[in-house]
């Protein structure tokens, strides 16, 4: 009971902080809102016994994603002025597109599943070892290594995360003018 | 307990939102920040699925990592392109950056 | 004896029949510990305060806080906390309130959330979490968050720039330092802080000195501390990013930064020093009596203390680096030197040590980094020679005209 | 030493050299001297192990190596072969006595050449600045490469000398032969400009072509006898496939004839690797290469490798040349070996360049040993062949350090054109160059074989009691036909080294050349004491045990019996079984006189009669050479070494170019085929324009009228590509919500609720 309660609290807050990133005209206070979002998913992980990736999110996506976003909006700042409409000409149909999407996806969700029973959507989490939760980070971190697991794409995102590194400096550095040159 | 669906029904409605924000807002910083959303959303369908039905394996865990490497990226080369533009068009505004019109 | 059970069973016994469930008594219990554990580390403040003016008066022959309470001054942050408090809450004009009044919040809270993890006595720990370490940086990660608060929320240039300094340099300066901190995780096999300091027989400072050295450096820097106290330089501007702020929210950051630098010593003592470890002390029974604890927790306060000492002294002892000396030590020198440290270790362990016993195995291992060390020290004088000039990067210069849009 | 380290020492062998040659190419070619040196120690390293594990192989009991020859036998899967899964090609390293031997004398002899090389190339002097030719008196700036192809060539042969089986010393002797024909030609872009009476003479890129193709020629026979080998005994192993059970197997399921054509086939490789008639040819033009690779191949490596492949393969030439077979593989070894042991011996006496004696004398020494193989007197043979590679190292060497101070010479009074090789030019050298004068006597008279004190002298006189002892026993008359030919050839061979050292060395100089030279630095000097040392010394191991005097003293022949245990227990059950005859399973025979007393007076007679001619009265400047009158229109046929070259010339070449360029380009190719293809084409041609005609009336007009349609229709649907990234988000979106809503109805039957 407390649990749902929590959850529902939780789910709920987020989604709140979610709907302000994407409606406030103010960018940095979306910024702000985005890093509740962000602590708000970081909780639900923690609700499904994922502690690692919590502490993973508010790592990256609050330690350094949120800061990556806000120098950039203060890089750009004079475009977020408030006479400046938030939205597009499309908002409305977006707005019909993003709720109809929900409602099909919830439906799928709640009604129909292709590959386990209806009920098994609604049943609550399977009581698991608590050793096994306890030891999923170890479990984790030898996935990662292993040749039999994911060695190969953990090497793959990191030189990924590498070119990202270089790209992202190239593109961003201004180019020096000829007479600078 | 808390049923699997509601993880699965809140991760929609997160990425239902993100989707909206990416097709919807004007200032490319504001889309980016969208597809972060959506990649969250994603990330919380994988830990869940990785906890109600394949807790002893780490496939969900693992996946989920790796988006969050792909996130990382992606902000990156992001921002950094937006600044570009931004610097060169003297705009973010996403309707104006049509070069690729007809 | 753990305490935490001991307040456990004594309140179940007192009131446990009567009022309580079980649950709700752990309950209690933790907030008491919470509680507890939060009340102390803001006490001991007020008293590091104090300890800080008068070492360093000390040092510079000077004789310090000497009017209020007596002939120490003991009595003279009280005073100054009392005028802080009693002080009017300026919100300047055109601030945006939001993150203006969120930051001096979300610091003090994140300086204190750190805490839980660490272990000041034997079985007294706020909770063992198995990605302990892990956990601590996420959090501080949080704090870098509150800085870009303070700044943008001030609507003041001095605040953002004050704000983009100390981002740029915390966010460089962690990468050191995780990367500094792995060694000992490696060492220890594990995340969770309580296994650290069970893994120091011998304290990780001894078999890995270069980490310790670079996280050491790392701490200064992500404290804010001199010689890297860049993020508030008066002479360059004013204060920083807590400019505009004044009464209680100016104290609540000058609070967060001494939490923040005792957190530090403790996190260094937990990780490189043995906690509160000191030849079997921290088990140590006289007859029945099991002062252990007792022992441990003032062993720990004891390195605790020390190691604050060395920050003191440093302070007072090291003039402040210019900006682009910060960020070319960190890129150019810190983090490829914690790398290969990393890998050495990494490699040493797995392939050489993996059957030596604990001497053997440190021994090597400080050779090791001896041996690193040494030739860093060989390679950065014969760089020197070459007549080598230091390039202020990019990134400063984009940082002041930002600004200097503003 | 314990086996496992012997044999992990035994696989390190070739792998020093191989190294270097690898370090060299890829990574220090760019400085020369870390390139020597690099060269040196991969050689060193071979020296050092080659030794280890050779005298180890000494300090066995000689009984037990009788019976148990292969004392170490190390092999891994190589390659999966066959259709059979379990079917692998085995790369291993085998180590008996023969081997042993080898190594001792292989891994010295190339040690001293590469000492000897670095002063060779005038490392230290002034670098040359032309590439590709001799540079005198500078530094070769190519030196880096040259050490790198030695190394290899090193590797390659002791890689050779260790394999355990067939094919990896083919491919052993494969790369011998590619660094061969590099090194010939090491000097590229060298040429000459030969008048119309001199001697033809090619250069050295072609002498490097020669040499590959004249070996190739055997090599690719050769490959064909292996193909054999391993279809009759299933294994390349030497171990397994000739054991006296394998072979009797194979006698039985094939018959000895077969493998006597095998054997043939097999030493087809050995007559191109050691330069026997008929494809003698390459062995004089390879003297253009460098004077350390002419000792390489001439005496240390490759040329031994052919005689050690077919004493490798003894057993079946034993068998081949038993009274099983139908084919007289003993008459033919033996005679070729014969023969080409006198023809060689006869041109050596003829030939003025210093070298150029050298390679015949090789030729003619190759001769002996093949001889002493066909008599199957193969202990003899080998002991030759070790005897000979040293001595014969160290008369290359000596030779090219006269060469050397010739070139001094000649670069003091800037002659660059009188020859430096020429021994007419030479003459007095003996005072000028003592080292060199002192080591190349004891190298002499080695390979004339001066009686009890010289290597050669011990070698031949086994030779020659081996083929006595196979006529006077046996009845064989190969013995016979052997010992007449083989004491003409020694006593050539000693009249011709007499006459070489006397034109040298003896006398007054004859040109300014002779007269400046100098002698040669130390890295020259010390190779080739090291190498004398050896040529006197390697004799005295194969002492007979019952020779006169000599025998009792050193009571002993260890050459005897260490060989002989390779060749022993083998040919002693093949022997039991009548494959082979009975002069080829006795290893070991009473002394007997003849042959001895040949043996003196061959050499002694030799000698004198050189000494007569030539260095009593040494030549004066001008003076021609007392031979030309003596022998008449018999000696310009020598000179020109019989007229080989120009025979195959006019027999073998002329005719391949004929047939290549007239008959197959000319008719066959461009007449006949090229005037089928030609006709086709115009048939197709023809064809070819009434479609065309065809295709612009019909496709032409009506093609065009489909693309302006799409053109039209492209130019509307541009209009949808607005360039607004969220619109094609939306769009997608949508599109995917709206199939998944029709799936979702579709499954749960809506449409079927709404239509009924």
């Amino acid at each position: 009971m407390f649990e749902q309660v929590f959850f529902i609290f939780v789910a709920v807050v987020t989604l709140g902080f979610a709907l302000i990133v994407v409606t406030n005209k103010n960018l940095f206070h979306a910024a702000l809102a985005l890093m509740g979002t962000f602590l708000g998913v970081a909780i639900i992980y923690v609700t499904l016994g994922a502690g690692f990736l919590a502490m993973a999110q508010l790592l990256v996506y609050i330690g350094a994603i949120s800061i990556l976003i806000i120098f950039a909006i203060m890089m750009t700042r004079h475009m977020m002025s408030a006479e400046e409409a938030a939205f597009n000409s499309q908002a409305g149909l977006s707005l019909f597109t993003a709720v109809a999407f929900f409602v099909l996806v919830a439906y799928v969700f709640i009604s129909y599943w292709p590959t386990t029973p209806a009920d098994a959507m609604l049943a609550t989490m399977t009581p698991v070892d608590p050793a096994i939760l306890e030891n999923s980070v170890v479990a984790l971190g030898q996935s990662f290594v292993s040749p039999n697991a994911y060695v190969l794409p953990f090497e793959v995102a990191s030189v990924m995360l590498l070119a990202a590194l270089v790209g992202s400096i190239f593109i961003a550095k201004p180019r020096l003018k000829e007479d600078e040159a | 307990m808390i049923p699997m669906s509601w993880y699965l029904l809140f991760a929609a409605a997160l990425f239902s939102i993100g989707l909206y924000g990416v097709m919807a807002r004007r200032n490319t910083v504001a889309i980016l920040m969208s597809v972060e959303l959506l990649l969250n959303a994603v990330n919380i369908n994988l830990v869940t699925f990785w906890r109600y039905l394949t807790p002893d394996r780490s496939v969900g865990m693992a996946w989920a990592v790796f988006v969050l490497a792909v996130a990382a990226a992606e902000a990156a080369v992001g921002l950094a392109l937006i600044i570009s533009v931004y610097r060169n068009r003297d705009s973010v505004v996403a309707e104006e950056l049509d070069v690729l019109r007809n | 004896m753990d305490i935490m059970e001991l307040l456990r069973s004594l309140i179940e016994l007192n009131l446990g029949e009567y009022l309580l469930s079980v649950g709700t008594a752990t309950w209690i219990v933790d907030l008491i510990g919470v509680m507890t554990l939060a009340t102390v580390c803001m006490i001991l403040v007020i008293f590091l305060i104090w300890l800080e003016r008068k070492v360093i008066a000390r040092m510079q022959d000077r004789i310090g806080p000497n009017r209020v309470g007596g002939k120490y001054g003991l009595l003279q942050p009280v005073s100054d906390a009392t005028k802080l408090l009693s002080k009017e809450l300026i919100t300047p004009a055109g601030a945006d309130r939001i993150p203006y009044n969120l930051a001096p919040i979300l610091i003090v809270v994140a300086s204190l959330l750190t805490w839980a993890v660490i272990p000041v006595a034997p079985g007294v720990v706020g909770v063992d979490l198995n990605i302990g370490v892990f956990y601590i940086l996420a959090i501080s990660s949080v704090s870098v968050v509150t800085f870009l608060l303070a700044g943008w929320g001030s609507n003041n240039k001095y605040a953002l720039l004050g704000a983009f300094r100390a981002v740029a340099q915390m966010v460089s300066y962690e990468v050191p330092m995780i990367v500094a901190l792995l060694v000992p995780i490696l060492l220890a096999r594990s995340m969770s802080t309580v296994d650290i300091v069970e893994a120091q027989g011998i304290p990780f400072i001894i078999v890995v000195p270069l980490s310790a050295l670079i996280f050491f450096i790392s701490a200064l820097a992500e404290t804010g501390r001199t010689p890297f106290d860049l993020l508030e330089a008066d002479s360059e501007i004013v204060a920083g990013f807590h400019i505009e702020y004044s009464g209680m929210k100016f104290a609540m950051f000058f609070l967060a930064e001494f939490l923040g630098t005792l957190f530090m010593s403790a996190f260094f003592v937990v990780i490189y020093l043995g906690g509160y470890r000191f030849f079997g002390l921290e088990n140590l029974t006289i007859g029945h009596l099991h002062i252990g604890p007792l022992l441990g927790f003032i062993v720990f306060s004891t390195k605790v203390f020390l190691v604050y000492f060395v920050f003191i002294w440093i302070r007072a002892t090291l003039p402040r680096v210019r900006v682009d000396q910060l960020l070319d030590f960190n890129w150019k020198f810190l983090v490829p030197l914690s790398l290969v440290l990393l890998l050495t270790v990494a490699v040493m362990d797995k392939l050489f040590l993996a059957d030596a016993n604990a001497v053997t195995k440190a021994a090597v291992l400080m050779v090791t980094n001896i041996v690193v060390g040494w030739v860093t020290i060989e390679i950065l004088r014969w760089r020197d020679r070459d007549g080598e000039t230091a390039v202020v990067p990019d990134v400063v210069d984009d940082a002041h005209e930002a600004v200097a849009a503003h | 030493m314990s086996e496992e380290l012997l044999t992990t020492l035994t696989w390190l062998i070739p792998v020093g050299p191989l190294l270097a040659f690898f370090v060299i190419t890829l990574f220090t070619n760019r400085s020369r001297t870390l390139s020597w040196m690099l060269a040196w120690a991969g050689v060193f390293s071979s020296l050092i192990l080659g030794w280890t594990v050779a005298l180890n192989v000494f300090a066995e009991d000689v009984h037990h190596l009788e019976e148990h020859p292969t004392v170490i036998a190390d092999s891994i899967a190589w390659l999966p072969f066959g259709s059979n899964a379990d079917n692998w090609l085995r790369m291993g390293v085998a180590v008996d006595p023969l081997t042993a031997v080898m190594l001792i004398m292989v891994t010295f002899a190339i040690t001293m050449i590469f000492i000897y090389s670095v002063g060779y190339h005038n490392w230290g002097q002034p670098l040359g600045k032309v590439l590709g030719v001799p540079n005198h008196m500078q530094e070769e700036p190519l030196l880096s490469r040259f050490f790198a192809f030695m190394s290899l060539f090193a590797g390659a042969m002791l890689l050779l000398v260790v394999a355990d089986n067939l094919l990896m010393l083919f491919v052993g002797w494969e790369i011998m032969g590619f660094c061969s024909y590099s090194l010939i030609g090491f000097w590229y872009a060298r040429d000459y400009d030969i008048g119309e009476d001199d001697i033809p003479h090619i250069s050295p890129r072609k002498a490097g072509i020669k040499a590959f193709m004249t070996t190739r020629v055997a090599d690719v026979i050769m490959l064909l006898g292996i193909v054999f080998f391993y279809r009759v005994f299933g294994t390349f192993n030497f171990a397994e496939a000739l054991s006296a059970h394998s072979l009797e197997h194979a006698v039985a399921g094939v018959g000895a004839t077969a493998l006597g054509i095998m054997s043939l086939l097999l030493f087809t490789g050995t007559v191109g690797k050691s330069a026997q008639w008929p494809l003698h040819v390459w062995l004089p033009d390879a003297m253009e290469g460098p004077t350390p690779v002419s000792a390489t191949i001439h005496a240390a490596a490759m040329v031994s490798a052919g005689v050690y492949m077919s004493i490798r393969i003894f057993p079946l030439l034993a068998v081949g040349a038993g009274p099983e077979s139908g084919v007289p593989v003993g008459w033919i070894i033996a005679g070729i070996g014969a023969f080409t042991a006198l023809m060689a011996a006869t041109i050596a006496v003829a030939q003025n360049d210093v070298k150029g004696v050298l390679a015949y004398s090789t030729i003619s020494q190759l001769g002996f040993m093949i001889a002493a193989i066909g008599t199957g007197a193969y202990v003899a043979a080998v002991f030759h062949l070790i005897t000979h590679g040293f001595f014969k190292a160290l008369l290359f060497l000596a030779s090219g350090s006269v060469i050397h101070g010739m070139e001094h010479g000649a670069h003091h009074v800037h002659d660059h054109h009188t020859d430096p090789q020429d021994m007419r030019y030479m003459g007095g050298l003996r005072k000028k160059m003592p080292i060199t004068f002192w080591t190349f006597l004891i190298g002499g008279m080695a390979l004339s074989g001066l009686p009890f004190i010289t290597a050669g002298f011990w070698s031949k006189d086994e030779i020659f009691a081996s083929a006595w002892y196979a006529y006077n026993h046996e009845g064989n008359a190969i013995g016979l036909m052997v010992l007449v030919a083989l004491a003409l050839a020694a006593f050539l061979t000693a009249f011709y080294t007499m006459r070489q050292i006397s034109m040298t060395f003896f006398g007054k100089a004859r040109t300014p050349l002779a007269e400046h030279a100098q002698e040669s630095s130390n890295f020259m000097t010390f190779p080739l004491i090291g190498l004398a040392f050896f040529a006197v010394i390697a004799g005295w191991a194969g002492i007979p045990e019952d020779f006169p005097i000599l025998g009792p003293l050193l009571d002993n022949n260890y050459a005897h019996h260490i060989i002989g245990a390779t060749v022993h227990s083998t040919l002693h059950h093949l022997s039991e079984m009548g494959l082979v005859g009975h002069s080829y399973a006795i290893a070991a025979f009473d002394f007997v006189w003849l042959p001895l007393i040949a043996s003196l007076t061959v050499a002694l007679g030799g000698l004198f009669f050189g000494w007569l001619m030539y260095g009593r009265k040494p030549l004066v400047q001008g003076q021609a050479d007392p031979l030309i009158k003596a022998l008449g229109p018999l000696h310009t046929f020598l000179n020109r070494k019989w007229y080989w070259d120009e025979l195959y010339d006019t027999v073998l070449i002329q005719p391949t170019i004929f047939v290549s360029e007239t008959v197959v380009y000319e008719w066959i190719d461009k007449g006949f085929i090229d005037g089928i293809i030609h006709l086709v084409a115009r048939a197709f041609y023809g064809f070819g324009r009434y479609v065309r005609a065809f295709e612009m009336a019909v496709f032409g007009d009506g093609v065009d009228w489909v693309k302006d349609q799409f053109l039209a229709m492209a130019a509307s649907m541009r209009q949808l590509q607005t360039g607004r990234m969220q619109e094609y988000v939306l769009v997608s979106t949508l599109i995917a919500s709206a199939l998944a809503f029709v799936v979702l109805a579709i499954n749960y039957g809506w449409f079927d609720q709404i239509f009924q």
